[in-house]
């Protein structure tokens, strides 16, 4: 990936014609590469191999695992959390930016939405992986029967359901919404099955202006509606430890802190899907510099945030000192410390000061090790929220320590794989860059010249709203 | 009638001998793991001797701590199941129904007590051990969560009979397996409805104490304190 | 419980095995009786009346049979030894009764002896197998038979006792480990009854405990927990206090509110100590007694005491004025006391000090009742009946000299004391009985003394067999009744049934002496015979009536001051610094209860230890050696050298290296084996079957092995957090 | 009966099988017996009670086969001549027990005293519908839970979970 900015004709896709830019920001849809066949195809093998071991943990009993007394909750449940967190990423990202009215949004929207959605359903599956009777999930469906049972809706876990289910459905609807135009476009180019497969998803859309004017009334109303849900989601993960009577789960600050934590980990995926994207489908025009140093701004910020959650945290404990939450954070210094310092390293020693720079934020491989190294970080952080606190319960005498073993890394890199895969069709069949909004944008656009520099505007001009259609 | 089962457990007579625990095992058709297992941290015993050490030598001691689920009044294990396969019963004990659990594992995590056992695996009874196996209860299959019941079994029995003839159930008449067998006499069972019962009267003792009280669990298993001789 | 007629009824429900049988997948037969039992309701658990059979505590037990099959085994609520109690041991006596490597049938040996090779045979060809020899041996030299048996109590002992004397032979060893020889000596010497006495701790005040271990691996540990538990919390004001003296925090140690660690080997000592404050504060009541060994008791100032034990002046003297000023007291010496070379000195001081108190034959005292009067009428013969409780090593190390030069053409082995586990190997049992011709074995189970015989009977468990029994301690008398509680599950024959038989097919003799058809026939001639008095016995369990009368002391008056012999103990201080401390498994007791997975995995209340044997040191001393806990060591002794894993004990003298007995079987079936090494390999074989006979040292190694604990190293020591 | 250990189940073919069931299809076949018994004749035609032969209802948890001893009371002078019958006495004369086939499983998790059901006077042919029409036994009702809180909330007995599976 080139450090340097690409020169400035090139990001002016408007000065380009429509076909071209159709095609360059369509280039995953048209053109298929080797790379692509081994991706699915590698993605593919380690989803089967994560199925296959999924069977044999289901079949054989959870004791393959290295799950033990107390720790009954570990990688699966840390991997849940991780995965709901990076479903943070899109919807929510884009939503605000689509609310702030940020421009420079348009082509991170749909890498970003998709992701969002993936990342979900990788995460939805994890608490069915991690049931003792999977093939008895259906007690947790509301489901009328003739033994009349019900699901307990005290428990977190039936709010946790809900809040996936919701937020799933919810950003499923948001990510087609907002697709509809440029599959429209797409049947529009495309000829024989492919036209018939896009011309039912794209619900006769001919970009008519009452059309544009409802796609836009609705995309605005589902980005307010989003937010409060992406929201809940996440509160809702972190009660599902901090409702509990465990020492280290039952804490206040939970859900903010996980909100934020998710946010955190989420932009960090974007940045990571955005530079792949750029570099696979070869859209180092369309995601310039100039995103993933705004990118770089919100993850700068989001590290502070997340900092100043985690000392908060710790303060009131180390403060307080009561014994039982006390244990939990010693074992930080002891077993777990492996884990504390990568968390403390990834999540806040490396990218806050890199971040800080824009040297850092501008260059597309420099940027990627914050963002990579708070996925990491991030997953540690998961881990030390879930396995610390179980393995220093309130009784001593029992306490065990955790460590995974390949079923659960196996299981895992599956649904890894999972997302991956998933990401990977979509980028084929979906259009992958918001090719409509990026053209409403690039209306909106000019250079202006300011003192002696030309810069790219990204203000909205006011009163074009509509102009497009 | 209600009834309000508790046990008392006296640290001043608990030598730590762990005859309830084995009593457990042969009531419960609880399964040997193995030493592979052990190693793992799963034993699958119901009620378990936790032992502390205390001073350096040559003041060192020992304190016993023989731990059975503690069927708190206002149970955490409760809550949080999302499909009531615990929960609290008319008796006010924590139920758990086995067939109705999909082993999320989430009141393992929830109980404080940490008395919940997870079938791991689909334990094995070698031929004819299995001959044993007590047919007044389940044997657990893979995937679900268990715990000590204060042998429920017994208390049904109990209660049959007593309905069968007409009676309620008299002090003493059920008692759990490890109460049963416990040498020293340091565990006793009873209704705490009963105000004439044993255990109501054992426990105006002004030694009882609940484990981790601050939780608010308000277990039905009290303890009371080892006393301490002259001593030096 | 049911009546027994009805019992006896049920014998014949084959069709059972076939119902109950085998439940494995869904149960697709309903298989009903052709001739149902009389009252007999299909579902409704039934309990009968018998003994536990997993020590020699002669425990009453109730066992709740379910459809033909034991499913619980319970406390005799209504027998005077335990009262309805039973330890971990006791309730895994199902374990033993459904174990998967019972001998189910004869097996005569078909390899190399010792190989383990065995064919099954049939009953008519192991018997003929077993009567050709035993009548060459009758018709040509009667001498060279030799029983080795555990100790057999109540009427087997008798057919036991008759056969070998008709046979013409006097060669049978009942060896016991654990048999407390040092403190029959001492009784005889300080109460001059050798027998055991009965403590009555539910009425004392103030118990001394010098390494006592009643409350696990004694004499009769459930009735003294249980009596314990009465001394503890039964009486309104009163609360018994315990101080316990000894090398190691064991289990008993930690029961009580005061341990005061002393010198491995020195408990003896610090009794004198105690009575030397006693006699010079003039707090004794017997003092006559006191003035007669005042001079002896001049060397053995707390000062003096002090230096060789350990303990503080000030505490011994705090102690002996606690002890004297709240009677009745009791002092009790255990295990670990008793089994040092020095073992019976240790009894009798100890023993000395009830007697300065005064508390012989008095409530909340030791007594001496007559236990073995039920078997009077046998005369001479009671003590078949009711032997005493010694171990039998003398006998054993005649026994094993004589087989080595060749004395004995048969051998017949029996009981669950394992003496090819059990002796040190330096004695060479296998070796020894090498020179048998022929060796037959009674067991349940292939174990390492067992696998050497040529021929293997299979006999019942205590739960499916005939029988009486007279419980050592705990009771007046009572006679425990044993019966089948279910349908034997193997093709079994009792050792007093082939007995019975043999003799009747030798004739002459041992035919007259052994007159009935069966062990069942003897028992019911012996208790008067199906109904009546004996069938209500059998439901109750046995004979408990309070009829027996106290023997008290006969010569407490004229006490013999006991001498150390200080001999010292195996191994240069230098070379070997650690004392070995050995001490019989709470669980797994003398190994017999190895094989049952139950008690394999009951964490122990010491190490918390399961399914493997460890080496307990005072953490401090592993730190000097560099250990950790969990860690592998060597621990060499001079006579042996084993591995074993570390678990640290507090509690323990730092000079002191301790391991439990029980575990390192090599044959005694997959449960058994291989958990770990028999420290017993480490004791020299000396004059005594002295337990605490050996030093030891410890170096760190590597083993593929983990030691498996429930405790966690670091929050067991965090009951703050709990309490 | 003794419990066993659930089977284990394929996750996935358990939540199909599960579907398949509850869809009620599979099951009321007839079962083969060694002895073409017929309830009819000795429940309708002779107005046998059912505890004459299964007695143990009204005082245990199971409902008992009778045993030959039982059948022979009667068959050692009635009918002798018919062919099942006859088989009947083969087997008491060879002192063998019948093996019949299990017609009614009660799952292991589930704890069902017939003593209870017959003592609170519920007719037999409540939970056994069609057996003093039927010939060898034959179970005409599928028995879901759903069947046991039906009645259950009619009579307004317990319906606490652990009163039946513990």
């Amino acid at each position: 990936m080139s450090a340097e900015a690409p020169r400035a004709d090139d990001h002016h896709l408007a000065k380009t014609d429509e076909t071209a830019m159709f095609e360059r920001l369509s280039r995953s849809n048209l053109v298929t590469t080797w790379k692509w066949y081994l991706g699915v195809g590698v993605a593919g093998a380690v989803l089967l191999w994560g199925l296959i071991v999924f069977l044999y943990m289901a079949m054989v009993g959870m004791g393959v695992t290295g799950y033990n007394k107390p720790v009954f909750w570990g990688l699966y449940e840390a991997s849940l959390v991780f995965w709901i967190g990076l479903s943070h990423s899109g919807t929510l990202i884009s939503a605000i930016l689509r609310l702030t009215h940020a421009t420079w949004r348009a082509p991170v929207l749909r890498g970003a939405e998709a992701m969002t959605a993936f990342t979900l359903m990788v995460g939805g599956l994890i608490p069915i992986v991690h049931l003792g009777r999977n093939w008895r999930v259906y007690y947790a469906l509301p489901y009328p029967s003739s033994r009349e049972l019900w699901p307990n809706m005290r428990s977190p876990l039936m709010w946790d359901a809900m809040a996936i289910t919701t937020y799933l459905i919810g950003s499923l609807t948001f990510l087609y919404v907002g697709m509809i135009p440029d599959l429209a476009l797409l049947r529009d180019k495309s000829a024989g099955g492919r036209r018939k497969f896009y011309s039912a998803l794209s619900l006769g859309f001919r970009g008519t202006h009452a059309q544009w004017r409802r796609y836009h009334v609705a995309s605005t109303l589902f980005a307010i509606l989003i937010i409060p849900i992406a929201v809940s989601v996440h509160s809702i993960v972190s009660w599902d430890f901090a409702m509990a009577k465990v020492p280290g789960w039952h804490s206040t600050i939970f859900a903010p802190y996980f909100v934020v934590g998710a946010i955190f980990s989420g932009i960090a995926g974007v940045v990571i899907v955005m530079a792949i994207l750029r570099k696979a489908f070869r859209l180092e025009s369309v995601l310039t510099p100039l995103h993933f140093d705004n990118l770089g701004k919100l993850l700068c910020t989001m590290t502070l945030l997340w900092g100043y959650f985690y000392f908060t945290e710790f303060l009131t404990v180390w403060y307080n000192r009561n014994p039982e939450e006390w244990e939990v954070f010693s074992s930080y210094a002891g077993p777990y410390l492996p884990l504390f310092l990568t968390m403390i390293v990834c999540n806040f020693v490396i990218p806050f000061p890199m971040l800080c720079l824009k040297r850092v934020r501008r260059s597309i491989s420099l940027i990627l090790v914050p963002a990579i190294s708070i996925v990491i970080g991030m997953y540690a952080e998961r881990l030390l929220i879930v396995i610390p606190s179980l393995a220093r319960r309130n009784d001593p005498f029992i306490w065990a320590n955790y460590f995974p073993t390949w079923v659960e890394f196996s299981v895992m890199a599956g649904a890894a794989a999972m997302f991956v895969l998933l990401y990977m069709l979509f980028a084929k069949f979906f259009p992958i860059m918001a090719i409509s909004d990026i053209k409403e944008r690039l209306f909106h656009t000019a250079d202006r010249t300011i003192g002696g520099t030309t810069v790219e505007s990204i203000a909205q001009v006011e009163g074009e709203e509509e102009a497009h259609a | 009638m209600k009834h309000t089962w508790a046990m008392a457990i006296d640290l001043d007579r608990c030598t730590g001998c762990g005859a309830c625990v084995v009593a457990c095992n042969a009531e419960n058709n609880i399964p040997v793991i193995g030493e592979a297992e052990a190693g793992k941290n799963r034993l699958m015993h119901w009620i378990r001797v936790n032992r502390y050490w205390e001073g350096e030598y040559p003041e060192a001691q020992a304190v016993y701590l023989p731990i059975p689920c503690m069927q708190c009044e206002r149970a955490p294990c409760e809550l949080v199941c999302p499909v009531y396969a615990t929960y609290h019963n008319e008796d006010g004990l924590n139920a758990m129904v086995y067939n109705r659990c999909i082993g999320t594992r989430y009141c393992a995590n929830n109980c404080p007590y940490s008395v919940r056992v997870f079938n791991w695996y689909d334990y094995k009874w070698e031929k004819p051990l299995d001959e044993q196996l007590s047919p007044d209860l389940t044997v657990r299959s893979r995937g679900v969560m268990e715990k000590c019941t204060f042998c429920i079994q017994r208390i049904r029995r109990a209660k049959e009979t007593a309905a069968e003839e007409g009676r309620e159930i008299r002090d003493g008449e059920v008692v759990p397996a490890c109460v049963q067998t416990c040498p020293p006499g340091a565990m006793l069972f009873g209704d705490l409805a009963d105000p004439h019962s044993e255990i109501t009267r054992k426990l105006k003792d002004p030694r009882r104490f609940r484990l981790m009280e601050h939780l608010g669990t308000e277990p039905r298993v009290v303890y009371l304190k080892r006393q301490k001789g002259a001593g030096r | 419980m049911l009546d027994r007629r009805q019992f006896l009824k049920l014998g014949g429900a084959t069709a059972f095995a076939t119902l109950f049988g085998g439940c494995d997948k869904v149960q697709s037969r309903l298989i009903p009786f052709v001739i149902p039992p009389e009252n007999y309701t299909l579902g409704e658990a039934l309990w009968y009346a018998s003994v536990c059979g997993q020590c020699p505590a002669g425990c009453g037990v109730v066992v709740r049979v379910s459809e033909g099959r034991a499913k619980k085994v319970e406390g005799n609520p209504l027998h005077p030894v335990n009262r309805g109690k039973l330890c971990a041991r006791g309730q895994a006596a199902l374990q033993a009764l459904y174990h998967p490597e019972r001998l189910s049938r004869p097996m005569k040996l078909s390899g190399a002896r010792g190989s383990g090779a065995y064919t099954p045979v049939s009953w008519e060809e192991a018997l003929s197998l077993l009567m050709g020899p035993l009548k060459k041996g009758k018709a040509e030299a009667p001498g060279s038979l030799l029983m080795v048996s555990e100790p057999m109590r109540g009427h087997a002992g008798l057919v036991a006792g008759r056969f070998m004397k008709a046979f013409g032979s006097k060669h049978r060893v009942a060896w016991d480990p654990f048999g407390p020889d040092a403190m029959l000596s001492a009784n005889a010497a300080v109460y001059g009854v050798r027998d055991l006495p009965e403590h009555d701790l539910a009425n004392a005040r103030y118990l001394l405990s010098f390494s006592g271990d009643f409350l696990e691996t004694g004499i009769s540990p459930v009735h003294y927990a249980r009596e314990y538990g009465r001394m503890r919390g039964d009486r309104e004001t009163i609360r018994g206090k315990v101080v316990h003296f000894g090398p190691r925090l064991s289990m008993t140690a930690t029961a009580a509110d005061l341990f005061l660690p002393c010198a491995p080997g020195t408990e003896g000592f610090v009794a004198l100590g105690i009575a030397h404050v006693m006699v010079r504060d003039r707090l004794t009541a017997a003092s006559s007694a006191a003035g007669r060994l005042a001079d002896d008791l001049g060397a053995y100032s707390p000062e003096e005491v002090e230096k060789k034990t350990g303990v503080h002046a000030h505490d011994i003297a705090a102690v002996a004025e606690e002890f004297a000023r709240n009677q009745p007291g009791l002092a009790v010496a255990g295990t670990g006391a008793a089994t040092g070379p020095d073992g019976a000195f240790h009894c009798a001081a100890v023993a000395l000090l009830n007697v300065l108190a005064g508390n012989v034959g008095t409530p909340g005292g030791v007594s001496f009742p007559d236990r073995a009067q039920a078997f009077a009428k046998y005369g001479a013969e009671a003590a078949l009946l009711a032997p005493s409780p010694e171990s039998g090593y003398g006998g054993m190390r005649a026994a094993l000299e004589k087989m080595r030069g060749g004395a004995f053409r048969m051998a017949i082995l029996s009981g669950a004391t394992n003496p090819a586990f059990t002796l040190p190997p330096s004695l060479k049992f296998n070796e020894a009985l090498s020179k048998v011709p022929f060796v037959v074995a009674f067991a349940s189970f292939l174990d390492e003394t067992t696998s050497l015989a040529d021929l293997v009977l299979p006999v019942p468990t205590a739960l499916e067999a005939w029988g009486d029994d007279l419980a050592p301690v705990g009771h007046a008398g009572a006679i425990t009744l044993c019966q089948p509680v279910v349908e034997p599950l193997h093709d079994t024959r009792s050792m007093p049934d082939v007995l019975i038989a043999a003799a009747k097919e030798l004739g002459g003799e041992p035919a007259k002496a052994l007159p009935w058809s069966s062990f069942r026939e003897c028992i019911e001639k012996a208790y008067g015979g199906p109904g009546g008095e004996m069938e209500k016995a059998l439901q109750r369990g046995g004979f408990f009536g309070e009829s027996s009368s106290s023997r008290s002391a006969s010569r407490t008056g004229s006490v013999a001051f006991p001498k150390a012999a200080e001999r010292p103990i195996d191994g240069d201080p230098k070379a070997f610094p650690l004392a070995l401390h050995l001490y019989p498994s709470l669980t797994l007791y003398d190994g017999r209860g190895a094989n049952l997975p139950w008690l394999q995995e009951m964490p122990d209340p010491i190490s918390t230890a399961v399914w493997r044997n460890w080496v307990e040191v005072n953490p401090k001393t592993a730190a000097g050696l560099g250990l950790a806990e969990g860690d592998g060591v060597t621990v060499t002794s001079p006579s042996g050298k084993i591995t074993a894993h570390v678990a640290f004990n507090p509690g323990i003298a730092p000079d002191v290296a301790a391991m439990p007995l029980g575990q390192g079987h090599t044959r005694y079936g997959k449960y058994a084996n291989g958990r770990g090494e028999n420290p017993i390999t480490l004791l020299p074989a000396g004059e005594m079957y002295a337990l605490q006979a050996t030093r030891v040292a410890l170096a760190k190694t590597k083993l593929s092995t983990t030691l498996a604990r429930t405790g966690n190293p670091e929050g067991q020591w965090k009951v703050k957090n709990m309490m | 009966m003794a419990r066993r250990p659930f089977n284990a189940a394929i996750p996935l073919a358990c939540l199909a099988l599960t579907l398949f069931l509850s869809a009620g299809a599979a099951f009321a076949e007839t079962v083969p017996q060694p002895i073409a018994f017929c309830h009819k004749i000795h429940v309708t035609d002779y107005k046998l009670n059912c505890r004459f032969c299964h007695s143990s209802t009204n005082k245990s948890q199971y409902a008992n086969l009778p045993s030959v001893e039982k059948c022979m009371m009667c068959h050692r002078s009635i009918a002798t001549d018919k062919p099942e019958v006859k088989k009947v006495a083969q087997y008491w004369n060879g002192k063998k027990p019948i093996p019949w086939n299990k017609v009614i499983d009660v799952p292991n998790h589930v704890y069902f005293p017939h003593k209870k059901m017959v003592n609170a006077g519920i007719p037999c042919l409540t939970c056994h519908p069609g057996m003093d029409q039927a010939g060898t036994a034959v179970q005409k009702l599928e028995f879901g839970m759903g069947m046991c809180m039906e009645c259950h909330r009619k009579k307004k007995v317990t319906i606490d979970c652990w009163k039946c599976h513990y």
